[in-house]
């Protein structure tokens, strides 16, 4: 049972920065970002490319995936989701938009970094052994990271200039506008920042799990569960969403091995739906 | 209206203006039908790496001879992305488009059953690299196996390692997909008839994956002696592996199923080392001088070795060979294609020994419907397969 | 102060609603007799959108009652309430901005139709004749209403002051018995407002009777038979315009403090409580307050 | 006028689709199969049009189907039951399903509604996977039969499918079936229904304020919106001869929303066009291999880019204007298609 404990925090960890990202681009521009897995997957990738074939350090390698997501998210900002929810707010546009992008940077990666499943060396190796818990070194790692990057995160929204205009852009753009928030630079910012979250959780997961092309509308999915859970644009709820799918999944394989995991927290989910539809943090009660 | 007329009839045009580029020169077509993108991408990839580097060597020295004539080889591959509608529409096109009746893949058993009522009726052979039953026995006809199923390498392997190892306990872990599921199916039938103790049976995980401490836990902390990966795709190999040692495992994990020595060194590393696979005829050990060429024009096609790509070298070659023992009219027509298998047989040119390669399979199928690829049971040590032992199927 | 009749139209009793720990409205009672034109006013924050929506129907009290004809008709549907002859209208900006003004008022005929549904799928007689009964009503409407010369032109580019009459037309489509007005003066000036009084004054002679929530003081005590009087929920005076312009209470609570702020929290927990009742639609405010709420 | 003008066009429509297409293709199995494809997949994608015009984003579309699919399957397989009894069964299965499911879902709006739809075709897929006695597990339902003879007292309506040629035969019936979904969303679209379901897309409280019964006119689109994608996923399986978990996924329910989308939802046939157009150029992309998927996720993003009101809204310069007026003034919005 300890096990099942330390497999449901290790995966609820990582699924928490995995969902904030998700989150912060619904609450600020209400777009839900299809392509979030995707960017999880690319930022694995650079983290593959960097760390295990130009072999530099791992932290190096974490920062080139951060800095490359960033980019890319910029690059959304500006050359898509902007011209396209400048012309039309409906929802529909920006979520296929993403879809669009979604695929779109699944075949590139595809193409550029081919069809096998990727991984590197193990930044730290060995594993301690509590009471007949098995806690490698490495996912320790990934635990401390996340929670490090989450941490990070929270504190840059609540405590830093930039932070306090995203959250005011999140509650009324127009207030914030009026507020002399530059709306326009702050979206993009927003992206930067969005995209940055997948990637680095695509990096730490690297040296554990690998990447491959094709992993990133399985993620999507379960960070879709997660907002839902959570309820969608509330950090504290991206967080508690996370940590709930975790701890769910690894109780689920444990007492379910024939994999009605995933059909139990369907179900679960449209039941909890039904009677709390703003999910756990939706509402402030 | 007229603007869904103006659509419409483009479309149409465009849709019956891209028929054929015609050839001056004597082609054989060969279609390529698989999965070549998404997380199983490398199934089909690698069978169409496979038949276009072979294509390519055979291109260069004038083409295929059969009855008489030189055949340019030109391969057609289509990306079924392992959905059973896909496959069965590529199917279609490859027979009546394409007019091809030699068929590579499907790689799973939904896009290779579902495509069987397609080749039945269009008269064309496949080749898929899945292993139900159903597809080989009549009344189907039309498909032959290409490498060696699970149910006839899992006991071979078990027998083994009870003999050698000593192992009494065994366990599985299926991937949740029906390839995976009945390879586990047979997997555990096998080893209850060798009875072997089954401590687990039931666990499964998701595909796509990536984190395999849950599922893990609980079949690890059974202890068994064997714990079969069944089904296991390239990519989930060595995590599960890895996650195993992690957790402590202790005894010998196998699969059923060609794996990637490269894939398993990134992934994994030495946490893999003596885990057992089947695989082709690929390993130093074994392979011919042709096997040699084959895998330097694959990587140069390919981009890297893949040595998945050791069973799936067969197809094309056995095609093209069977061909020409049965005939120029076999080309159109498949059932001199099937009178020719009875007695078909050639000296297997990727191993050194050079054993015959022929058609396999009655005791399966009731019929020949099976390629005798060589068994190779391999063990990875230090970044590499080596071969653990060459059995048979027959 | 108002001498009760056996059975007013609408009567509400003890009306509370409460949002987490704020109380918005505070043990309400009062009544509307057939054929009057009742105000409810009262400062910013007084909870005077909160008493409209649980008259309406579009919010569930957490206690007391609402009785329509002496029937119990609390925590309805309101669409149900609709059918008894509730009606409410929006501001402005709640129409179907895509539709023309006509089809706006067409569709809001639908309490009127005799054909079923299966009916107007399959083009019976009946659903033919509602459709041109439907016509002519929502044409005669509109023109009552001074909107007939921009009946085809679409919703969304009409000028403010038709925009606010299109919704009491639509209102008036659904023949109501008793039409709850949203601040129907907001934002006129006192020529458009001198209309308007004529425009909802007619109405009420054609049989409707009618509660308005409205902010402008002057309009309402020339328009109302009787005022209701809110000020932090809680009902402070009821009478007639003469007795509220007097009223003691009503004064300080006018004048003496005006708390914008408040309005804003207590309009921003309405919507959140009505998104939980009975739709999504606080996903917008929800995503807001949890942004806000990083732990 | 109108009037004329549309038998017109609807008899020339009618023309080219029972007519012309055939005979073009008729010695053209592949294509035909590809052409009855596109037929069924627009008649599934009918649907999703619905919901968006009530304003739902529906992501579960390939869950109904699958659920079609399935029932028309097991009512084949297990029950013996014709294929003309399971298609309408299934159709019902699909419908009754959808209603369970849609009471407390339907409810949400927005990207919730779509978050939890999408999981709904998870769900589909696996509940398909997990009950293997009902639906034979991950390993499908194969070698269904060909549809058999209708007959009507004797007299023989549609002949046995083995003994003509069934791509012939599954392309008239695929036709039928989708002449038949369009027509029904057209007269939906253009009697009071329509009304009621546009105004439930721009605005639910209004339209409850004037007496719609706004769950229940939901409800009914939903069930409308299930009940062609149980009929479409009957079809497909039937045509297919085999059901999988996997026969429609995720993708499916994407690429159902895409249809839509790029055929234009501001008319009727936004979701036939959007099909045919897609998929068939999916099929000629084909050669293309790898490059496919990118080829057609630019294709995808082009489309928001610079056409977001689909296909349909590019003027031509004789067009006469038939559609607007199908469609409604619904989804005529405030943008403005730009020029590409």
């Amino acid at each position: 049972m300890g096990q099942v404990l330390f497999n449901g925090i290790y995966t609820g960890v990582q699924y928490s920065l995995i969902a904030l990202g998700l989150t912060l681009i619904f609450s600020l521009m209400n777009v839900l970002n299809f392509a979030h897995g995707q960017l999880y997957v690319l930022g694995g990738f650079v983290t593959y490319y960097v760390y295990g074939g130009m072999k530099l350090p791992f932290f190096v390698a974490l920062l080139a995936s951060a800095l490359t997501l960033a980019a890319v998210g910029c690059l959304f900002q500006i050359f898509l989701f902007r011209r396209v929810m400048r012309r039309s707010v409906r929802e529909e546009s920006s979520m296929l938009l993403s879809a669009g992008t979604a695929m779109m940077i699944e075949s590139l990666v595809l193409i550029f970094f081919g069809e096998k499943h990727r991984g590197v060396p193990a930044v730290v190796s060995g594993v301690y052994e509590l009471g007949g818990v098995f806690i490698p070194r490495g996912r320790l790692l990934v635990i401390g990271l996340s929670f490090l990057f989450i941490v990070a995160f929270i504190l840059f929204m609540r405590y830093t200039k930039p932070g306090r205009a995203l959250r005011a852009m999140a509650q009324d753009p127009e207030t914030a506008s009026l507020m002399g928030v530059n709306t326009a630079r702050y979206a993009i910012l927003g992206w930067a920042l969005a995209a940055m979250l997948a990637g680095m959780a695509g990096a730490i997961l690297v040296p554990i799990s690998g990447v491959n092309s094709g992993l990133g509308n399985w993620i999507s999915i379960k960070t879709f569960i997660m907002i839902m859970t959570g309820g969608a644009g509330a950090i504290s709820g991206a967080i508690a969403g996370g940590l709930a799918l975790g701890m769910v999944e690894s109780l689920g394989y444990h007492f379910f091995p024939g994999g009605e995991t995933y059909l139990i927290i369907f179900i679960g989910l449209i039941a909890f739906l039904a009677v709390r539809p703003n999910g756990l943090m939706g509402k402030a009660v | 209206m007229k603007r869904i007329f103006a659509l419409l009839l483009v479309i149409m045009c465009v849709f019956s203006g891209v028929a054929a580029a015609s050839a001056a020169e004597k082609v054989l077509k060969i279609g390529v039908l698989g999965v070549m993108s998404g997380p199983a991408a490398s199934w089909g990839l690698v069978n169409r790496y496979c038949a276009e580097a072979a294509a390519e060597i055979i291109n260069e020295k004038g083409g295929f001879e059969i009855g008489g004539e030189k055949y340019k080889i030109q391969i057609v591959a289509i990306d079924d992305r392992n959905d059973p509608k896909v496959a069965v529409s590529g199917a279609e096109r490859l027979i009546y488009e394409e007019k091809i009746h030699y068929i590579i893949g499907p790689n799973i058993d939904p896009t290779s059953m579902a495509i069987v009522p397609v080749i039945e009726k269009g008269g064309a052979i496949s080749i898929p690299y899945a292993f139900s039953k159903k597809l080989f026995t009549a009344p189907a006809s039309n498909a032959i196996l290409g490498m060696i199923a699970s149910y006839q390498a899992g006991p071979v392997i078990y027998r083994y390692l009870m003999d050698n190892k000593g192992i009494k306990t065994i366990a599985f872990v299926a991937r949740n997909d029906s390839e995976s599921l009945n390879q586990r199916d047979e997997g555990v039938e096998a080893a209850r008839k060798l009875e072997l103790e089954i401590l687990a049976d039931k666990d499964t995980y998701e595909p796509g994956t990536t984190d395999f401490f849950p599922v893990m836990s609980g079949v690890v902390a059974k202890k068994p002696d064997l714990l079969v990966l069944a089904g296991a795709a390239p990519s989930d190999t060595p995590l599960l592996i890895k996650t195993a040692r992690e957790l402590g495992f202790r005894g010998i994990l196998s699969t059923e199923t060609a794996q990637d020595a490269r894939v398993i060194a990134e992934l994994a590393g030495d946490a893999a080392d003596g885990f057992i696979s089947v695989g082709g005829a690929s390993t130093p050990e074994i392979r011919s001088a042709q096997m040699e060429e084959f895998m330097k024009r694959y990587e140069k096609v390919a981009g890297e070795w893949n040595d998945e790509a050791g069973t799936k070298v067969y197809a094309l070659e056995i095609i093209l060979n069977t061909l020409k023992q049965a005939g120029p009219e076999a080309i159109e027509d498949v059932s001199k294609f099937k009178a020719a298998m009875d007695t078909f047989s050639m000296p297997n040119p990727y191993l050194k020994d050079g054993r015959p390669l022929h058609y396999i399979g009655t005791p399966y199928f009731l019929q020949k419907r099976q390629i005798s690829v060589p068994m190779v049971v391999s063990v990875y040590e230090g970044g590499d397969f080596k071969t653990l032992f060459v059995g048979s199927v027959e | 102060m108002t001498p009760m009749n056996p059975t007013p139209l609408m009567e509400v009793r003890n009306l509370t609603k409460r949002f987490g720990g704020l109380v918005a409205v505070n043990d309400v009672s009062f009544a509307v007799q057939e054929g009057e034109i009742l105000s409810v006013i009262g400062p910013n924050g007084a909870g005077k959108s909160t008493l409209f929506k649980l008259a309406s129907s579009f919010l569930t009290p957490t206690s007391g009652r609402v009785f329509f004809r002496g029937e119990d008709v609390t925590s309805q549907s309101p669409h149900i309430a609709a059918r008894k002859g509730i009606v409410r209208t929006f501001q402005e900006t709640t129409i179907f901005r895509n539709m023309t003004a006509l089809d706006n008022v067409v569709v809001a005929h639908h309490l009127r139709s005799r054909a079923s549904l299966p009916g107007f799928f399959f083009g019976t007689k009946t659903a033919g004749e509602d459709e041109k009964r439907f016509r002519e009503s929502a044409s005669e409407i509109l023109n009552y209403l001074g909107l007939g010369d921009v009946r085809d032109m679409i919703a969304s580019t009409l000028p403010h002051g038709h925009l606010r009459a299109l919704g009491i037309a639509i209102g008036m489509a659904a023949d109501p018995k008793l039409l709850l007005l949203d601040e129907p003066f907001a934002g006129m000036n006192s020529e458009e407002t001198t209309q308007a009084i004529r425009m909802v004054r007619g109405i009420r002679d054609r049989g409707v009777t009618i509660i308005l929530v409205e902010h402008d003081m002057s309009a309402v005590m020339t328009i109302s038979d009787r005022i209701v009087v809110l000020n932090f929920g809680k009902k402070i005076a009821e009478g007639t315009p003469a007795g509220i312009q007097n009223d003691e209470l009503v004064i300080e609570a006018y004048l003496g403090r005006e708390d914008e702020n408040e309005e804003d929290v207590n309009e921003e927990n309405v919507n959140e409580e009505n998104g939980d009742e009975e739709t999504q639609e606080s996903n917008a405010s929800s995503r807001k307050a949890g942004i806000e709420n990083v732990p | 006028m109108t009037k004329v003008k549309t038998a017109l066009g609807a008899s020339l429509f009618l023309l080219v689709y029972l007519v012309l297409i055939p005979w073009l293709f008729r010695e053209q199995p592949y294509r035909l199969g590809v052409l009855t494809t596109a037929s069924v997949l627009s008649l599934i994608s009918a649907g999703v049009w619905l919901m968006f015009y009530i304003g739902r984003i529906n992501m579960g579309q390939g869950g109904f189907a699958l659920v079609g699919g399935y029932s028309a399957a097991i009512l084949v397989s297990k029950l013996g039951l014709s294929f003309w009894a399971a298609l309408i069964g299934a159709g019902f299965i699909t419908v009754v399903i959808s209603v369970l499911v849609g009471l407390p879902l339907l409810r949400l709006k927005g990207v919730y509604f779509s978050m939890i739809t999408l999981s709904l075709t998870e769900t589909a897929r696996l509940t398909a996977q997990s009950f293997p006695s009902l639906t034979n597990g991950t390993k499908g339902i194969l070698n269904l039969p060909l549809p058999g003879a209708l007959k009507i007292a004797g007299f023989t309506l549609i002949p046995d499918f083995a003994s003509i040629d069934k791509h012939f035969a599954f392309y008239f019936l695929g036709a039928f079936l989708t002449i038949l979904g369009f027509a029904s969303l057209y007269r939906i679209v253009n009697s009071r229904l329509g009304w009621l379901f546009r105004s439930l897309q721009q605005n639910e409280d209004l339209a409850s304020s004037f007496g719609v019964d706004v769950p229940r006119l939901r409800v009914i689109a939903l069930a409308i919106c299930a009940a062609f994608a149980g009929t479409g996923g009957a079809f497909f399986v039937t045509m297919q001869q085999s059901v999988y978990p996997a026969t429609f996924t995720f993708q499916d329910s994407t690429y159902f929303l895409l249809y839509c989308f790029l055929g234009g939802l501001g008319s009727v046939w936004g979701a036939f066009v959007g099909a045919f157009v897609l998929f068939l150029s999916f099929e000629m992309l084909q050669g293309l291999n790898q490059f496919q998927p990118l080829i057609y996720s630019l294709i995808m993003i082009g489309m928001m880019l610079w056409l977001p009101n689909g296909l349909l809204s590019i003027k031509l310069p004789f067009s006469f204007n038939f559609f607007s007026k199908a469609g409604g003034p619904a989804c005529k919005p405030e943008e403005e298609a730009g020029q590409p």
